[in-house]
């Protein structure tokens, strides 16, 4: 992989309410420009993994207790996450986590804090109405109005609008209907084309996630438990097993044959 | 029989009515040391006990209890209205005491209810009777403002204002109550310059917001003489607000500090020990102290136990009694209060309360 | 003691209910049934009005018109504790347990509508209002709790679980309902495939055993194809098609409002191709 | 060391009091309350019963507040509406007490129905404004409706009378106040055992989906302020026999501030909370003023401190114990338990 | 006299106190905005700039026009003092309890002032004209104009601030959601300081006038419950609730003092209250939570 990375997870530990250990010395690295995947089973610690970049941590009683995380070449600890912020790392958080009481426009005007000391956008808002035109019929709603669906449109709008290096995207296609999850990964991509932001990718759909990316780890229970480039990932035989529900055959196996179907996972024992 | 003799207390050092309650505890171990350089009571030194409660109910009655539960007390000055109307039946039930104080409410100078209790001075309806009194005699048949506070304390003599009022020819044309907490009083003063009376009387205020009242009243050319009763009459407080208090009258059963009458051999000891000014409140203390001591010293003289019925017997006994020119006049205690006083004028070019009237004794 | 659900699967109709929020039409005159013991699967684009539907069944928006009709009968003008009374549970698109509460408690609260403790009998805690919370607990403990595999967590807390325990949660306590009608709103959301997995073996179980009327609103095409017998499609609050799982999917108007290419994870690589060219 | 105790039926497991040693403690702490009596002098007796009055009504507010979550600053006006209940009674009826003391808390519970109305389409601060503004308008009343509260004025109390002996005493009074407060106190425990309980704490956590799992939000809630008034309503009728006279001003607003505090600091959403919530915040001015008597030798003006270094550390403790310890003294001693619990072994 | 002429003169005078409440409320306003936190301390932090004054001009003997602007400033450093001391720990706790942490701090400055000035009641430093005011034929305090005038202006400002800067977004969005807010890049402590530090200079400036009506005791914190009363009738989070309510309660106010009794104006205050809030549960001009399953 080439050096240049653009965010550099070392070693990292992280407990909540200084009891309860949830990241266990991972370790991770997002090369600049590319899309990156983060993979594993509820309650693994992916979003406390992001959490933990974007120093959002603090506000849910989380503590980094070791390990070092580097963002565009500099250690981020000690950060306020509104600075790491203008400098150009975004996280769209896990739950849309859209301000409900403002309108939906009002939502981009808020992300517009991220631009302090560059420049505005030059299609102002239009480029993200432009990706979404939902949001744009909707523009004066207040956001908590709006179904889950355009909630999660206008999270991601409020990143585009920041115009970050970095993405960190908390499950973007969490309840989203099959044509938006498509379309939403489709911006996603060109997003990652037309800008060259570079993304860490956090996601349960774990097909698209993997066509989308050019590297992926899967994590469990706090620690990386395997990674390596996304298409060789896809050919994993637990990967199909586990996360895209292929058995050994190549189609996908029916929901109604699971129960016949139980095997552990072989990294976890 | 006791080695000395403890007179309890809870008295307001802080909190809102801590003015008075500084200067009162001042005037009550002032007395008693007076007394005890003396020799005290039959040779028996008195001792105060008290603590401070914050001008709470609930402070005092621990206050009440702590020191009655540790100390032989027969004698016991209270702070407030409420502490006075709570520990009452207490009082009655236990009959070994006699309860003196602060509050001077009309409710209390009641000896059928409140057999044990006792005001050094008129009770807050005989002060506004004495300046009706005195309106009176001034000029007959002239208009009257009640103004009020929204508390108990305020509306305390409202029903016997008007009684009184009416048995003397006054007419009370406008009655004001004002909101508790209220700091803007323009329309109130409104109400005022609508009925122009010559004379409005306040009742439940300390000092906020007679100045205010006074100033505004003063500003639209209102001729209304403003007056109040003992809590508003301090001579230095009225000295701090300046010209506005200029020709503001009240009504007040002691004398006042600075006053350099002759016949007041006490006055003079009390400057002896104090250098500077004292509260009104302090002579409030000061005198209790001293009646209250005085019912001892006749219940002791005559050999009985000391209780609550002997104790208020040799308080009602007392007779012409001279209090040193605290009081001008001779007094005496008919029934729980001592109904006299006499009406001061606040002079700004002096600094200073004047007398305007003679000792005016109701009943009489 | 009577376990499980209270007389049999439900049938549910909906009858043309339409429903607005200030100017915004969220249902212009819905109409489907849920056939008893069948799995009934919504779908539908975001926003289509699909949780809404959900809220007007349960009660928690009231349609303008239209009527919802359960076993036939008109319930519209019910208060949702009523329909609860009725045999109607449901689950939440956005996780809706009890936070302050352990698990157990949780799924104890489901059954509240259909016990009779009150409140004078609850300050003294003698006779029925014991004997009525040990018969619970017990029902609770041996039918629900074990059936769903969560007995480990029985006394903890519901905040410190993981997300998908937290939907096994709120699954067991609309089962304590006695529920005849059972309503799920996106279940598997932000599950991975095993644990999709899982709760589709729990919700497949609960319809045969428990013989339970469900409708479902998911996203997560796979699992509607494999486990529904139903599917109603819903798009800007009205029905677009219904049927077969497999002749919705055939439908091409529910493939373009919803469905889109079929396959993401190819499209992605297709970009991905052409982003390197 | 004490290890968790296995139980055998769902029963030993709902009951109140699980282990051996709660047990024993239990005992002891009945033993002292029958104790004490005889062995305080009235300052403390007086302190006690206080402290268990207090307790009764900080137990009323928490089921509203603590379980229930509708936050309520009106606890002390429901406790004037019981105490002028029996006050009144016991004037122009002359019932006797234990009479008067429930239609006290039924007539309470009564007006609290009437407050907790706008609960259903007020929440949270506004609510709790909603019930700062009912307990404003209860003082007005009892300013003004003579003929029953006797305005300003208040009305004198006549003592309770048991078996024709008037309970003047502290003492005497100890043995009616004590015992129901600990009847209510384990009513209110008994209550979370039951579907009721629940449902106050479902609505707490969030009530629209309490409601649509079948717990009627308008009826439980108003039960919930009812049975807070009902508490509060007995506590303000017991005040009414201890201290014999009630006025309006007897029940401030901060008296309201301080119920709500004391279940702050003893724990919100706990039995044991507002018991030691209660006993705390009434101790702790007192505490202090010995605190003060000794700093007398060292402070010249220390009486004269005391009632401002009152004021501030109750303003402190507030504070101090959302800041530092949200979970209240409860919490601070589950912990201890646990400590004694795993000793030797720390966690 | 007129009954017309009297009913104007009762009117202004009113409007002039509703100003001095539009003032209070805004400062709960201010500090709602950013943070959700109801300030039960606004009537406390009134009084404090009362006594602030009072140290500056009468105990030091500054003119009031250096003594007016040092009490505001020193609310200002209250306000940052406590925001960063008890405030910013509570992040992300329930709303009551923050409120809670509010009325301690009433509790705890109500203290410090008996402890420093002790508990009598003072009257300031006359600094605004005795003068009467007429207008037309209708007689106003003077300092009761001024009062207006100055609350008038201040929420002016205020006013146009909110709908024309950007920062006013910035404030909601902290309110809302504060994870969200950072991950927009929003400085949410200092918004939170900005929020304390304006808001307890605002409630100082009003305690300054209101001192110089009514004099300054360490009890005058009890304007705040009218302050918050106006707040919930007019909206938590709306300027422009709070001067229209305002203005409303200081009207009502006057008119029942005058027509009923002074006796009657908390009833009648707390009584629109509750009527306002059976209505509307939000306030007039306040945003409704979104309730959404
Ligand atoms: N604020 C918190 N306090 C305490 N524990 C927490 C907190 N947030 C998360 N946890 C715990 O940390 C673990 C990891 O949580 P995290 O949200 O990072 O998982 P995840 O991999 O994102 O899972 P999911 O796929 O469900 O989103 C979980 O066990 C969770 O219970
Ligand atoms: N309480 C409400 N007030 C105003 N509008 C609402 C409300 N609830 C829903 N809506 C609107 O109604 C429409 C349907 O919303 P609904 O939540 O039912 O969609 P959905 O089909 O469940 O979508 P998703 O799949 O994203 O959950 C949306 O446009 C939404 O904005
Ligand atoms: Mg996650
Ligand atoms: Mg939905």
């Amino acid at each position: 992989m080439p050096a240049d990375a653009i965010l550099e997870v070392e070693n990292i530990e992280l407990v909540y309410n200084k009891s309860v250990q949830v990241l266990r010395g991972l370790s991770l690295r997002v090369p600049r420009g590319q899309i990156v995947a983060l993979l594993g089973s509820n309650g693994a610690g992916k979003s406390s993994t992001l959490k933990a970049v974007s120093r959002l941590l603090s506000l849910e009683n989380g503590e980094l207790t070791a390990g070092r995380i580097r963002f565009d070449g500099q250690d981020t600890a000690g950060m306020q996450p509104h600075a790491l912020v203008r400098r150009g790392l975004f996280h769209v958080m896990e739950g849309r986590r859209i301000f409900e009481d403002l309108t939906v426009e009002e939502n981009l005007t808020a992300a517009t804090f991220a631009l302090s000391g560059r420049d505005l956008p030059r299609g102002g808002f239009d480029e993200v109405y432009g990706y979404f035109p939902r949001l744009a019929e909707r523009r004066g709603t207040r956001a908590g109005y709006l179904s889950g669906g355009e909630q999660q449109m206008l999270a991601i709008g409020r990143a585009l609008i920041a115009q970050p290096a970095l993405i960190l995207l908390d499950e973007p296609s969490l309840g989203l209907s099959p044509v938006l999850v498509e379309e939403i990964f489709t911006i996603i991509a060109r997003i990652n084309r037309d800008t060259g932001a570079s993304m860490l990718l956090v996601e349960q759909n774990a097909a698209v996630a993997l066509a989308l990316s050019r590297y992926a780890y899967i994590m469990e229970n706090g620690k990386i438990q395997m990674d390596g480039p996304s298409d060789r990932m896809i050919a994993d035989q637990d990967v199909r097993e586990f996360y895209l529900g292929q058995s050994d055959g190549a189609g996908a196996r029916s929901y109604r044959d699971v129960k016949h179907y139980k095997r552990r996972k072989r990294w976890l024992s | 029989q006791e080695e000395e003799i403890v007179i309890g207390a809870s008295l307001p050092l802080t909190g809102v009515f801590a003015f008075a309650g500084v200067a009162i505890e001042s005037g009550l171990n002032d007395y008693i040391t007076l007394l005890n350089e003396e020799g005290g009571i039959d040779g028996k030194p008195v001792r105060l006990v008290y603590e401070d409660t914050g001008y709470k109910v609930e402070q005092s009655l621990a206050v009440f209890n702590k020191i009655t539960s540790s100390e032989d007390v027969h004698f016991y000055y209270g702070d407030s209205t409420g502490f006075a109307k709570t520990i009452g039946p207490e009082i009655e039930r236990s009959g070994d005491m006699v309860l003196a104080g602060a509050s001077f409410a009309t409710e209390l100078n009641d000896p059928e209810i409140h057999p044990h209790a006792f005001i050094t001075g008129p009770d807050y309806s005989e002060m506004v009777e004495i300046l009706l009194e005195y309106i009176a005699e001034e000029s007959p048949g002239a208009t009257v403002a009640m103004i009020n506070s929204d508390t108990e304390f305020g509306r305390d003599p409202i029903e016997r204002t008007k009684a009184k009022a009416e048995e003397l020819g006054l007419d009370i044309v406008l009655e004001i109550v004002t909101a508790p907490g209220a700091v803007d009083v323009s329309t109130e003063v409104l109400k005022l310059r609508r009925s122009r009376p010559d004379y409005a009387i306040f009742h439940g205020y300390v000092l906020a917001p007679l100045p205010e009242f006074i100033t505004q009243a003063k500003e639209l050319g209102l001729e209304t003489q403003f007056m109040g009763t003992f809590w508003s009459m301090d001579s230095k407080q009225w000295a701090d607000v300046g010209e506005a208090a200029d020709g503001y009258m009240g009504v007040m059963p002691y004398r006042y500090y600075h006053d350099t009458a002759e016949d007041a051999p006490m006055l003079d000891k009390i400057r002896e020990m104090r250098g500077v000014y004292q509260h009104s409140g302090y002579m409030q203390g000061f005198l209790s102290a001293m009646l209250m001591t005085e019912a001892t010293k006749r219940v002791m003289a005559s050999g009985e136990e000391l209780t609550g019925d002997t104790l208020k017997a040799a308080l009602n006994s007392i007779q012409d009694f001279d209090t040193g020119g605290i009081i001008g006049v001779p007094i005496s205690i008919p029934g729980n209060s001592v109904p006299v006083g006499r009406v001061y004028r606040f002079d700004a070019a002096a600094g200073e309360m004047m007398p305007v009237s003679d000792w005016i004794t109701l009943g009489d | 003691m009577t376990p499980g659900p209270a007389a049999g699967a439900a049938r549910l109709s909906v009858e043309d209910v339409t429903l607005s929020f200030g100017g915004i039409r969220a249902l212009g005159g819905v109409s489907f049934t849920a056939e008893p013991g069948s799995i009934t699967a919504v779908i539908g684009p975001n926003g289509a009005g699909k949780t809404s539907v959900f809220n007007c069944i349960s009660g928690f928006y009231r349609p303008s018109t239209g009527r919802i009709l359960l076993d036939g009968e008109n319930i519209g003008r019910l208060s949702p504790p009523k329909r609860a009374g009725l045999g109607m549970a449901r689950s939440f698109q956005n996780i809706a347990l009890f936070r302050g509460m352990t698990v157990l408690d949780n799924i104890k609260l489901g059954r509240h509508a259909h016990m009779k403790t009150n409140l004078l009998q609850a300050l003294v805690y003698a006779g029925p209002a014991r004997r009525e919370e040990e018969a619970l607990r017990q029902e609770v403990e041996e039918r629900i709790i074990d059936f769903l595999e969560i007995d480990h967590i029985r006394n903890q807390p519901v905040a410190t679980l993981s997300y998908g325990l937290q939907k096994r949660v709120e699954l067991a306590r609309a089962l304590a309902m006695r529920p005849r009608l059972l309503l799920l709103d996106e279940p598997v959301a932000g599950m991975n495939r095993e644990e999709t997995e899982d709760m589709a073996r729990f919700i497949l179980d609960v319809k045969e055993e428990w013989g339970v009327t469900i409708l479902m609103v998911e996203h997560d095409m796979g699992l509607i194809m494999d486990i529904s017998d139903h599917v109603t499609v819903l798009n800007f609050g009205e029905v677009i098609a219904a049927g077969l799982p497999a002749e919705v999917q055939a439908d091409p108007q529910v493939a373009e409002a919803y469905l889109g290419s079929g396959d993401p994870a190819e499209l992605m690589r297709r970009l991905h191709r052409e982003a390197a060219e | 060391m004490i290890i968790g105790t296995a139980k055998e039926t769902y029963r030993a497991d709902a009951a109140l009091l699980t282990t051996r040693p709660q047990q024993t403690w239990t005992g002891v702490l009945a033993l002292v309350l029958i104790a004490l009596p005889f062995t305080l002098n009235d300052y403390w007796l007086y302190l006690v019963c206080l402290m268990t009055i207090n307790a009764v009504a900080a137990t009323g507010l928490n089921i509203l507040t603590g379980f229930t979550g509708l936050v309520s600053l009106g606890q002390a006006a429901f406790m004037a509406v019981g105490a002028y209940t029996v006050a009144w009674m016991e004037r122009d009826l002359g019932t006797p007490f234990p009479v008067n003391l429930v239609a006290g808390g039924l007539v309470a519970a009564g007006i609290g129905i009437v407050v907790g109305i706008p609960s259903l389409r007020v929440k949270g601060l506004y609510l709790a404004i909603a019930t700062i503004a009912a307990s404003f308008i209860l003082h007005f009343l009892f300013v003004h409706w003579e003929a029953v509260t006797g305005g300003n004025t208040g009305i004198n109390v006549a003592p309770a009378r048991i078996l024709g002996t008037e309970l003047v005493s502290y003492f005497g009074l100890y043995w009616i106040i004590m015992p129901i407060t600990v009847l209510m106190v384990l009513g209110a425990a008994n209550l979370f055992r039951t579907r009721i309980g629940r449902a106050f704490i479902a609505i707490r956590d969030r009530d629209i989906s309490a409601e649509v799992l079948g717990i009627p939000l308008l009826r439980y809630k108003l039960m919930s302020f009812a049975i807070a008034s009902f508490y509060a309503g007995v506590a303000g009728g017991l005040w009414a026999y201890f201290f014999r006279v009630i006025t309006p001003d007897s029940f401030p607003f901060m008296a309201s501030v301080f119920l709500l505090a004391a279940i702050i600091v003893g724990g919100m959403g706990t039995i044991i909370g507002a018991l030691l919530g209660a006993a705390f915040m009434t101790l702790v001015p007192e505490l202090l003023r010995f605190v003060m008597d000794w700093a007398s030798p060292w402070l010249p003006n220390a009486t004269v401190l005391l009632s401002p270094v009152r004021t501030i550390v109750f303003g402190l403790l507030i504070i101090g114990f959302l800041v530092f310890e949200p979970q209240g003294l409860a919490e601070i001693i589950q912990r201890v338990r646990r400590f004694f619990r795993l000793w030797p072994f720390r966690t | 006299m007129s009954d017309w002429l009297f009913f104007i003169e009762v009117s202004l005078a009113g409007l002039g106190s509703g100003a001095l409440l539009a003032l209070a409320a805004l400062a709960f306003v201010l500090i709602y905005k950013a943070t959700q936190v109801v300030n039960l301390a606004v009537g406390e932090l009134l009084m404090l700039g009362g006594y602030l004054f009072f140290a500056f001009a009468a105990g030091w003997g500054l003119p009031a026009w250096a003594a007016v602007p040092l009490a505001v400033i020193g609310g200002g450093l209250v306000g940052a003092v406590v925001e960063r001391g008890i405030i910013r720990p509570m992040l992300g706790e329930s709303a009551i309890s923050v409120f809670m942490v509010t009325v301690g701090l009433g509790s705890v400055l109500i203290g410090l002032v008996e402890l420093i000035w002790t508990a009598d009641p003072r009257t300031l430093p006359a600094f605004i004209s005795t003068k009467p005011l007429f207008l037309g034929e209708a007689y106003v305090s003077r300092k009761i104009a001024v009062a207006f005038a100055v609350a008038a202006v201040v929420i002016g400002i205020f006013l146009l601030l909110f709908r024309f800067w950007r920062g006013g977004v910035a404030l909601r969005a902290t309110a809302t959601d504060q994870a969200a807010a950072y991950s927009c890049g929003i400085n949410v402590p200092g918004v939170f300081s900005i929020a304390w530090i304006v808001g307890c200079a605002t409630a100082a400036g009003a305690g300054i006038l209101l001192g110089a009506i009514g004099g300054i005791s360490p009890t005058m914190g009890v304007f705040g419950l009218s302050a918050l009363v106006v707040v919930i009738v007019g909206g938590l989070d709306s300027i422009l609730g709070a001067l229209v309510g305002g203005l409303a309660l200081g009207l009502i106010q006057s008119w029942t003092g005058t027509y009923l009794g002074g006796e009657y104006t908390n009833v009648v205050t707390f009584g629109i209250l509750i009527v306002a809030l059976m209505i509307r549960p939000y306030g007039l001009f306040g945003t409704h939570e979104i309730e959404r399953l």
